[in-house]
């Protein structure tokens, strides 16, 4: 609760006791068995969790499947162009401490036509979530290689299969100078995928969470593997690691103990060959805030406001020195 | 010491010239704010070499400034120059290419080269006197270093000081203010510095009084008020400030860089902050991130940024962000003249995005109204809920003039955050189906709850693709355009009401345009101007006034073809396009791209041919 | 058995909607090229659902396809269908909101809903019943369901080849070829699956011919030449293959992805390749750079990323590089309806760059000009050295139409890149003065080392600030589109040569106007019409056809305000404001963003309005 | 010689010998002491060590100080838009096996504007050499903060000093799949900047080459402890690495040996504290190249593409079933 709750909350007369009903808008139209179901939900019980006022919740998003989350919140939100997430998030909290902000966003959207955005938001590492609904494709304007599509895989503009390898974004983010909360989790394992956005939500910086997710319309079975043999799964552990129960901890066997501090072996980790690493790849909470910087002087009053204009105006007056 | 002949005069142009490097720049400043200091109108313009590291002694590399100065307030910067202090002998070349120098231009030329142990450099300035000569320039030659190496070890470094305490003693300028300047720009660098500084200052007011044979008396107005002076990107930058702006959104781009660097400077003072993005989109992303949070945000940009922003730029009219966007235009296209003026943006301003995308676009026609107009344009973004275009370019970005002290209010600033409940039922585009108008919640007021959504949309932001739907919102967009419009005010026509030849500008072009118009005037002409401060949407009563002229024509910094070789193709200046559809008068245009500001001279000559008055 | 009436029409307007998932664009597609390749005219349209996963049985999903199917070709989409097969009570209302379906439709409609368990499926099917009626439609109940599953387990998944059974029954279509088709399109899928289509299909065309009163005869005419069927986004796809285009550098974006996923199966046959870049901006430049090493490259997109592309469009003609870009418009602004037509795009085209960027621009008016458009864009990007512009529409994208096929020649393809090398002395930019035109040398022609710039350059490409040298490229660029412009001719007339009304169009609207014109025309108006294929330049003559009209309009699927609202600040349709600024004329304008493909009627409609026909 | 030289240099009935003169152009226009010119100078050196055509080399830059470069060669040039040299340089390689080609780029350039591009050109590995100018600095425009200034450095648009730390090129070029060549060296010592540019040269795929580039201008002292104090480089060497020769050897004492296969190594390499490595980070001839997927299909002659389109117009042919 120590992260979550703004001041504000606390000066209501009567507290307000809000629901998973709070949050939830208009009814998701996504395929039968998409992925962005379910980070839907674990958002939704985030918010209620942390009792996070709806109208002081933004969820922000470019376009894609995974982009049309917004839409399904009940709260603020921002569904912008492709790719532009993240610019926007950053310019919203730049001048609203008091805001909480999500932004969702696709694998094409973030890591093809966002890429810039995203390499830059890492490092100025402004406090939000990051939700990368990754399903290895371009969903919405219907199955297009992805940056994240494997090697060999066929698509409507690589009939013959994608000849290059899936960019790792987590390789990425974890080259990225200032990065400060770096995670990965799936949609199907749905305590993880909750306690993920929830340790997200709690971090005091930029928390970047990729979601494999799946994608039944254009991928079929892409992550039936996965999702069946739990052995392909590595949990990583540890006590300032991420914490999704008793139950996760007994279904993925192969687990391994990482401290989020250790930068080098989370990148070694995140190439694991053969196997999909969940839970906290790299924590810095002593990253700097460039929200910080930008909230400066928010207090100001109008008076001392165009009192400092008159000064810089007597800057530049003729009389000043007569 | 000679007897001085005082001559005194309305107003004089004055340049100075050196190679890149030698400070020819911070004497011109010096000497211009100096003059307006004491009273004196002026216009300054900065004299940019091609190269950013040019050679030296060569025509690329002439670097300095023009300052005009008068009795009355100037605000453009004039023809000839009549005074020019050169470094060497190659610098004035491509300024007398320009039609800067010429008959009668009085050039004060630093005389070291005549005996530069180089043949060549000895060879070249023979051949650059008798150039100059033949092209009715007088010359004075003068031992600048000579002068100088009498007080410091390194004349590069000192000479500009020099040549504006000669400026001084040529203008009768007041030497104390002329001190107080140069301590202010020389004190970071350190007292020793300074000192050295303000002994080359009075050595040159001294050998200019000594060696002289007349001196300039400019009269001075009193001025009725407080008055500043600063050149066009420091007037947007306060302008911002004084607007409430909290928000500068930029990636780096000449010649729109200086405005942030102002701000920079100064705009923590307001609690504001400058974001330099990645790139372009992320600015204008983070611009509309922080408005749609409440924070009415500026981006500001040039040409090549501008096409980057197209696709956000639509995106803030569909989606009704309110955002300024600052362009300080520069030549085109693609990288183009990127330190020189020119006034091509303005159909990408107004068509660039693809869909309909209407917006209001303005454009200041002067340094005081870069200050004003981004009042106006912070105000007009809430009010209309969209982006407004302000189009400045290189001639005001860098020109200095002076204007009175903007009586700044708060009521000028953008009201707090709004944090009082949305009232429910209200949709956050409750159009009005008159004016289009409507109101929006900002994230923080409970109950207003919405997503934003570039695609069609309801009256309550839910994606939708209904025909009528979709027509609905295109209407609401467009009516508030014409909304605006009714509160706008037919343009002032300079000169009479009707005549011979109306000529219409807009921009930076506004002082030439005058002066060109006064003077063929004077001599019996029946010519009037308008300079258009709205061009989306555009000032009413434009087809009237049209008609009330034989013809009309624009005078514009832009490409168009000639009239002769154009076979029924031809290309117009950007505004005469405009105006054509939208009166359907016959309007005609004279334009040129030539990366330096239309002199009111080149103009005055373009309308005499067009009257036919020899 | 029924004895089948059998009733012989000249066309037939037929459209098969269900749930999206369902198959009802599967069978109508089948049912549009069997009917092309029996020797009928067609035109298809896709029905799109606005969600991309809607609910079953919403009026939000409706999706399948539309045929108008005639004895003489078929160039646009048609009013109100006559036959319709719906798969349930609630996906025709969409169709009858936007006035598909009115007084003396036919609809067969899927009767399984009045016996559904769910009572409420049961009321709304009622209430729909109802509604149809009172709508003037004719309702034929029908079993699908039913007789489906006497044949397959699961009735989804084979309803829809049951269904074009049907109607090759009822429209007496040759089952052989529908046998052949079905085949083709399943045989991917299995045998097994094959034969259980096969088995629905002839089911569908047994039970059309026991249980339908009547029978469509719609005589077929013999082509003369070998004909071919696509829709406009392959034809585009195979017009860049028959200009010898080897790069198609794109990013995803509807409805512009299906040129090259067309591209992506078949273009390695002429040893192409798509690239599908990082995003819009990266795929312009990455075709920029293989057209600059000597391959005239494609890059293909809609609103949103054509407005990405404007800084390198704008580089493109600065540095004169040849360029093919193909605009698919949809609706905007911003994200506005992806996957729907508009024509909002133009002024866009012609003026979203900053500066000054000529460039030529035409918009294919048919699926078979979307073809031959290609070859010509490729040749003139060449010829004239710079981008060339397609505008489609997502209309022709996804229609599909039969037309002669191409007779591909040697000539069309791209030359292999020059290995001579090149002519020692001759600039990389030698400007012809009189038409702006020169050559390039292309890296590996020796001697012709040069570096491509966009800032502004001399003819040996050098980086030049002068006034004369900036004027003098400038002018070359716009000579160029002066010369392109010497060898158009005016456009065709539609109808007499004058009269009382002018309508003009450009792209995809020319089949509706055409017929609009041609009913209103039957009934005596004086009206003619012209499709313009140039925007930029525009074709010559304008002037002289207009001035023939009483009056002259624009007919556009883009936003204006209508005349009666707006004050004297009425937005025109972009064509017409274009127009207007061109020729002077009073152009008026009628347009529309309905989201889809404005349909005779209702041209007809608006100009019988306007010709006061009542 | 193996790589550089292409089958048409065999076939010129006179062999050529090009020297250094052959491949200067215009004078350059950089500030005196500016460190563009000594990776000009080394550039015309590899051309002229690998007797590279002129007409068959290109170079591509975008907007910058260091983009100038292209101008003051007497080769091919494409001096392009700010941001863009990247994809210009991958299409002009897609369909020309036979030429060379250089990239100029500039720190804004590349790891600003130019983010995405970049990040997906070394994911592509075609065939070509990055030269990242990195002088830390917008220099073309006037001093402003660009990704890689250190935090605290004041610029003209962070005059309290920049609060981010750098973005490290090298670090996120090593997060990217598909990498197969990343080096960095500095302008101030000749060798081993030729050394690492002819290395990079004869790289079959994609050669990132940082070059820590002195902006006396805008920054002047700013590399002078580096220059001055060679304890603080530290030079990588390895029998794949790149060999500067002995006096680069003796002039730096602080050696390590890395193998470039070693990519975790590398990682950790390149963020060595208060110490700059330069030489060969990381190299994988296997990569997969795009350029050769691109490339297909190159040599169809006029008729065979002729053949196809009709077999393609066939399919669409009403009549081919009667
Ligand atoms: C500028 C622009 N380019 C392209 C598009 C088309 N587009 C929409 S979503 C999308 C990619 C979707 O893929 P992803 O981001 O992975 O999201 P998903 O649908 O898979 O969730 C594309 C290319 C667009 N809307 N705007
Ligand atoms: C679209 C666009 N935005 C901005 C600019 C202005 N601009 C030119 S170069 C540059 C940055 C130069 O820095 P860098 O890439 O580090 O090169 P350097 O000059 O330091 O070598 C900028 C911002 C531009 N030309 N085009
Ligand atoms: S297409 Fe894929 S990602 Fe999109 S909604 Fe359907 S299942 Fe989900
Ligand atoms: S400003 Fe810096 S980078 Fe640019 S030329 Fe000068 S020294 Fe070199
Ligand atoms: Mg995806
Ligand atoms: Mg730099």
């Amino acid at each position: 609760m120590m992260y979550g709750l703004q001041d504000e909350v606390f000066e209501e007369a009567v507290p307000r006791c809000l629901t998973l009903k709070d949050y939830e808008g208009g009814v998701p139209r996504w395929c039968p068995g998409c992925g962005d179901l379910p980070v839907l939900t674990a958002l939704q019980r985030v918010c209620r969790d942390e009792q996070l006022p709806p109208e002081k919740t933004v969820v922000v998003s470019g376009i894609g499947c995974s982009s049309r989350l917004p839409h399904y919140m009940k709260t603020y939100g921002y569904h912008g162009l492709h790719g532009r997430a993240l610019p926007v998030a950053c310019g919203i909290r730049s001048r609203r401490p008091d805001l909480h902000i999500f932004v969702a966003t696709g694998d094409g959207d973030c890591c093809a036509i966002g890429t810039a955005h995203w390499v830059h938001a890492i490092r100025y590492n402004m406090k939000m979530t990051i939700m990368l609904m990754d399903n290895n494709i371009y969903g919405l304007t219907k199955k297009q290689t992805s940056p994240t599509t494997a090697r060999g895989i066929a698509s409507n503009t690589h009939r013959g299969g994608n000849m290059l390898p899936a960019l790792d974004p987590i390789a990425v983010t974890l080259g990225i100078a200032n990065a400060s909360f770096v995670a990965q989790t799936v949609d199907w394992i749905a305590p993880h995928l909750h306690a993920t956005l929830l340790a997200a939500q709690r971090h005091p910086g930029l928390a970047f969470v990729r979601i494999l997710q799946r994608c039944p319309h254009y991928m079929p079975d892409h992550f039936d593997l996965l999702q069946r043999d739990h052995s392909r799964v590595l949990l990583m552990t540890h006590a300032d690691g991420i914490e999704a129960g008793a139950a996760v901890r007994k279904l993925l066997e192969n687990q391994t103990e990482h401290d989020p501090a250790n930068l080098a072996e989370a990148r070694v980790l995140a190439e694991t060959p053969d196997k999909v690493p969940i839970g906290l790849f790299y924590r810095n909470e002593s990253a700097v805030r460039y929200d910080a910087y930008a909230q400066r002087g928010l207090a100001l009053s109008a008076s001392e406001k165009i009192v400092a204009i008159e000064k810089v105006l007597d800057r530049y007056q003729l009389q000043d020195i007569q | 010491m000679v007897e001085q002949r005082r001559v005194t005069l309305p107003e004089h142009t004055v340049e100075i010239v050196s190679d890149s490097g030698e400070g020819a720049q911070t004497a011109g400043q010096i000497f211009g704010s100096l003059s307006a200091r004491m009273g004196n109108g002026i216009w300054m313009v900065e004299i940019i070499p091609a190269e950013i590291e040019p050679p030296s002694r060569s025509s690329a590399g002439a670097s300095g400034n023009r300052i005009r100065i008068g009795t009355e307030p100037v605000n453009n910067m004039g023809d000839l120059a009549n005074v020019v202090v050169a470094f060497n002998d190659q610098v004035p070349y491509s300024r007398i290419d320009v039609g800067a120098y010429g008959r009668g231009t009085l050039l004060f030329l630093e005389c070291k080269w005549a005996t530069d142990p180089d043949e060549s450099i000895r060879a070249a300035y023979a051949k650059a006197m008798t150039d100059f000569q033949s092209h009715g320039l007088i010359v004075r030659e003068i031992p600048m270093e000579e002068e100088c190496l009498k007080l410091v070890p390194d004349a590069r470094r000192g000479k500009n000081i020099w040549v504006l305490g000669l400026l001084c003693g040529l203008y009768e300028r007041d030497i104390e203010i002329a001190r107080m300047l140069v301590t202010r720009r020389f004190s970071p660098k350190g007292e020793a510095v300074t000192q050295d500084n303000l002994d080359l200052l009075q050595a040159g007011f001294e050998w200019a009084r000594a060696h002289l044979q007349e001196s300039f008396h400019i009269p001075v107005q009193q001025h009725q008020e407080p008055m500043v002076v600063m050149d066009g990107n420091m007037a947007l930058g306060l302008g911002a400030m004084a607007a409430g702006i909290e928000v500068c959104s930029m990636y780096p781009i000449t010649p729109a860089t200086s405005v942030t660097h102002f701000l920079a400077s100064v705009f923590e003072s307001v609690g504001g902050f400058v974001h330099q993005a990645e790139d372009e989109i992320a600015a204008i992303h983070f611009a509309l991130g922080a408005s749609y949070a409440g924070k009415t945000a500026l981006t500001v940009t040039s040409g090549p940024g501008l096409a980057l922003k197209m696709e956000a730029l639509g995106m803030a009219v569909m989606a009704e962000i309110p955002l300024v966007v600052v362009d300080v235009q520069r030549g085109g296209p693609a990288t183009g003249l990127p330190t020189r003026v020119e006034q091509s943006d303005l159909l990408a301003a107004l068509y660039g995005s693809p869909g309909d995308v209407p917006k209001i676009v303005m454009a200041p026609a002067s340094i005081e109204e870069c200050f004003h107009f981004m009042v106006t344009a912070r105000k007009l973004a809430e009010t209309f809920r969209g982006p407004v275009m302000v189009l400045s370019d290189a001639n005001l970005a860098t020109g200095a003039q002076i204007f009175p002290r903007p009586k700044v209010s708060e009521d000028w600033l953008s009201p707090p955050v709004d944090v009082l409940p949305w009232e429910e039922g209200v949709a956050p585009f409750a159009w009005d189906p008159e004016t289009g108008l409507s109101q929006r919640p900002v994230p923080g007021q409970e109950s207003g709850e919405y997503v934003l959504t570039g695609l069609a949309h309801s009256e309550r932001s839910r994606i939708a693709y209904e025909s009528a739907t979709n027509q609905r919102g295109a209407e609401a967009r467009s009516r508030k355009l014409a909304t605006f419009a009714q509160s706008l005010k037919p343009p002032l026509i300079h000169g009479d009401e009707e005549g011979e030849l109306l000529v219409i500008g807009w921009g930076s072009t506004r002082g030439a345009i005058n002066e060109a118009v006064r003077r063929v005037r004077r001599d019996g002409a029946k010519v009037s101007n308008i300079q258009l401060r709205f061009l989306s949407p555009l000032q009413p009563g434009l087809k009237d006034i049209f008609a009330r002229f034989d013809r009309v024509m624009t005078v514009e910094i832009n490409y168009s073809d000639a009239a002769e070789t154009s076979n029924g193709h031809r290309r117009y200046a950007q505004l005469a396009w405009l105006l054509r559809a939208h009166t359907l008068c016959e309007i005609d245009c004279w334009s040129r791209v030539p990366g330096i500001p239309l002199a009111p001279g080149v103009i005055e000559k373009e309308l005499r041919r067009r009257l036919h008055m020899g």
